[in-house]
């Protein structure tokens, strides 16, 4: 069902957790499957220079998010948020049709968390 | 790798008796049982002895009973469609929330295309129907009660002498799906007094593509399917012979090997539960902890989500299921937790392990431990904690 | 004793290449398609495959378009309700009076069940439908026209193409029951011009109990099955896959083969009748001479009763039939051989050898010796005389 | 289907045709099958001296028209028109029930036979 690419970000998640000390957060849900997902950064010179990801969903979204955080990694605000849920899909090498709309989270959280930070920056 | 298959309730591994059959009926006894010659007459007779076999694993009063069927969803629709449709004019169906689909959908078809109105009995928290709730709901045009013998999903087991009783008393047919049940339990269809019974092989070792309709003497049923006229009229079609030898030599082999293998089950599920229970916090059994299934263990874990747990399961092996094995690909919670008032958090973290003729103590031990880790693993990265949304 | 079997419209022989795969599906390839784990995986991607190679024998668009169901007789009754039953209204189907009886009752439960008209076209002395009859046939309400590809008593092939071109110009959907055509001819569900075809696999060295419908895209159609909606909803019900898959096979082992096969089996074919109408007196050819399915003789013995020249031929190790294999032990005058206004007692004595695979070239002559001297025997004290009773 | 003894009598039917200077001829038909049975007697002293049956019909039907002609050679009238199809099909072993109604035409026959003789006796 799932590619290679796929099932090694669900095997192997990189970057999971909760950044501590994070400068923004935002958190996600798929009304359809309930899914969530939640992302935290840490900007420093208008990059991104960590990022970490939580999420409650099934192997696609878990994929994902992980995915997610290794495109984001040292991108400029704008560069991330360029970034689309169907860029994540993409760069996992495609999902299967039926996940497509409700496990791909990824990039809305991201800028979920992005907003978040930009919020505190002026705020 | 380790590969343990715990997804016995969505099918089985053929028995190799039973192989040995459908072979036979492909290759040698090959003729057409309407066919007059002894190419014909052979296989005539032996269509006789598989629904012998298969009478006497439910007790029925005799072969004529069993009524054979491309599956157990097509006994199911042959049951409900052909009373409702037999032209005695009674449109009213009592079932359950938590039938199989083959039910429900059936019913809501009759609903929406027959002008029948069907009446779907909630269950408690162990997904139980009370039978005075079946009482209640009978009203002058009732039709047919169908209630199933036990739940795919949870593994209830239903009170269903007891409703039986009330249906003979009230005049109503009855009918059950014991699709799940047959071959783990005792069923017994006069002493349990149901009118009709579905049953499929490839629940118990035989075949997919086979089910089986028990009708009682004397209930008038329509079919469904029209043309040569086999199986007494009341399902045409050329027999599937194979299938259908197959499925009568696994209806032999589970009678023979009740009561010793639903004991075996039992103790194997019962280690499992108990292991899970123990090893995993924040852990919960659905369905009720005595009168379940023997083959069937269905469990919560809070916080994670039960697809991500069955590929990690897959990725170690073990094959398992959440809520029912169904084809749409929609992940909406399954819809007998919900009426078994499960929330919804905890339904999507469910899993289904159902144990079978080849499962070991070590496969048990092996998904315990797998299990376990899978949870912990997919846990330290829910935004949800271990403990779940209800206790954030 | 030599033992021929000469019965193979009524079912054939699986092939061992089709047995290997039915087995293979039974005890390695187990899953549940609709499983998510590698068991179901594996089997899904199977599935496909086997709907690959139906849709190649019969040149669908594409694999979508095949849809397995339990029996060629579940199929062309799918055909028939789910398109008179799709909800737009239509209530009129035009058929021959030639089809098997999957068609003919079907039709007759909706004459009396659902409000339907059904129009029978007759037939000519050769059994074939006029294709401006059914331009005739067609009103402002007709569903479907259904017309089968081939006759399973006769043989006689049908002009399906000049039927389905007049239909297409209607704007009428079309349904052709090929389940005997399938296999023998060199059939093209595109070129044909068809909406839906009917196919069995145990008319094609498939098992038993498994047919298709192929439903051109777009075709609006309603399952008469509900339950987990398989088959893309059409036909609910756990895939019977070892049967499916067998299918497959047969039907790849039936694309390779053709047309040789054919052309083989016309040459035996054509030994036989001239064998036959040159050695028994009074005997003559039912269906048409030329435009019949390869591998079917149908031939009348004046004076003579078919049971006990069956009974006869049996005795030698000769299995063949006298028109359907039908179910009900009835011994009226088929339906077929009726319409085509072959007279009752020509009717009565008339037999169906039809050959397959294994049939050699000394079969042919060994059921030609047999059957001059069966006729003969019982001439010697019919009351008839060896002509008949219309020469008396 | 058929037991041995039906399966030995329409294999080797016995005294079947037609006797050339028979005394009594009777032959009746079958509606719902189309069946015919035809039955030649020749009659002395009272007692059927001899006995032939012809028939078109099913294997059920040629071993009942056998079994008649062995069951009535040397009766007398009397005895002979006591039997009944019943009796035939009983003394074939029983005939499958599908038969029963349609193929055990020969007592019928012989009773046509026997009329036909006193018919030609009194007139
Ligand atoms: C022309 C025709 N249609 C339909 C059928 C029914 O198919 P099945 O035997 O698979 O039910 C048959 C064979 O019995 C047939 O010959
Ligand atoms: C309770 C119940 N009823 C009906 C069915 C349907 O039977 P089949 O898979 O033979 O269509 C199943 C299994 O899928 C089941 O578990």
């Amino acid at each position: 069902m799932y590619n290679d690419i796929v099932i090694d970000h669900f095997t192997n998640p990189r970057n999971t957790g909760e950044l501590a000390d994070a400068d923004g957060s935002g958190k996600v849900g798929s009304p359809t499957c309930g899914d969530i997902m939640m992302v935290t950064i840490k900007v420093a010179d208008n990059r991104i220079q960590d990022v970490k990801f939580k999420t409650f969903g099934c192997g696609a979204a878990i994929a994902s998010g992980s995915m997610l955080t290794e495109m984001v990694k040292g991108k400029t605000i704008t560069e991330a948020l360029q970034i689309t849920d169907a860029m994540v899909a993409e760069a996992l090498g495609g999902l299967p049709e039926p996940k497509l709309h409700c496990s791909n989270l990824a990039a809305s959280a991201l800028h979920e968390a992005i907003k978040d930070y930009q919020a505190k920056q002026n705020g | 790798m380790r590969r343990v298959y715990l997804d016995n309730a969505a099918t089985t591994r053929v028995a190799p008796e039973v192989v040995e059959v459908v072979v036979a009926y492909m290759q040698d006894k090959y003729g057409n049982p309407s066919s007059v010659h002894e190419f014909g007459r052979t296989v005539r007779r032996s269509l006789q002895t598989a629904r012998q076999q298969v009478a006497e694993l439910i007790n029925a009063n005799c072969p004529g009973e069993i009524y054979f069927t491309g599956s157990g969803t097509e006994a199911d629709n042959l049951a409900i469609k052909g009373i409702v449709l037999n032209g005695e004019g009674k449109r009213h169906i009592i079932t359950s929330a938590v039938e199989h689909h083959a039910i429900l959908h059936t019913c809501e078809d009759l609903e929406e295309n027959h002008g029948c109105r069907v009446t779907y009995l909630p269950v408690n928290g162990y997904g139980m129907v009370d039978p005075a709730s079946v009482r209640e709901a009978i009203a002058d045009d009732t039709a047919l009660v169908s209630i199933m013998y036990a739940n795919n999903e949870v593994g209830t087991i239903q009170p269903i002498r007891e409703i039986a009783a009330i249906c003979r008393e009230k005049g109503v047919l009855m009918h059950t799906d014991a699709v799940q049940g047959v071959g783990q339990l005792p069923i017994d269809v006069q002493a349990d007094g149901v009118d009709m019974l579905t049953l499929s092989a490839h629940k118990i070792y035989g075949p997919k593509g086979v089910g089986a309709l028990y009708v009682r003497s004397g209930v008038k049923i329509r079919p469904i399917i029209h043309g040569g006229g086999q199986e007494r009229g009341l399902r045409s079609g050329t027999e599937g012979i194979p299938a259908i030898m197959g499925l009568g030599k696994a209806a032999e082999l589970a009678r023979l090997r009740l009561p010793e293998y639903g004991e075996r089950l039992t103790r194997l599920r019962d280690r499992l539960i108990t292991g899970l229970l123990e090893r995993v916090p924040y852990s919960c059994l659905n369905g009720h902890p005595v009168k379940r299934l023997p083959a069937n263990a269905n469990i919560s874990f809070s916080s994670v989500e039960g697809e991500a747990l069955l590929l990690d399961l897959d990725l170690h092996g073990i094959a398992a299921s959440s809520g029912s094995a169904c084809s749409s690909g929609s992940e909406a919670p399954s819809h007998v937790l919900t009426a078994m008032g499960v929330s919804v958090e905890e339904a999507r973290g469910s899993v289904r392990l159902t144990l079978g003729l080849e499962t070991s103590a070590e496969d048990i031990d092996y998904t315990i431990d797998t299990l376990a880790a899978v949870v912990e693993r997919l846990r330290a990265f829910s935004p949800l904690g271990e403990k779940g949304a209800q206790h954030v």
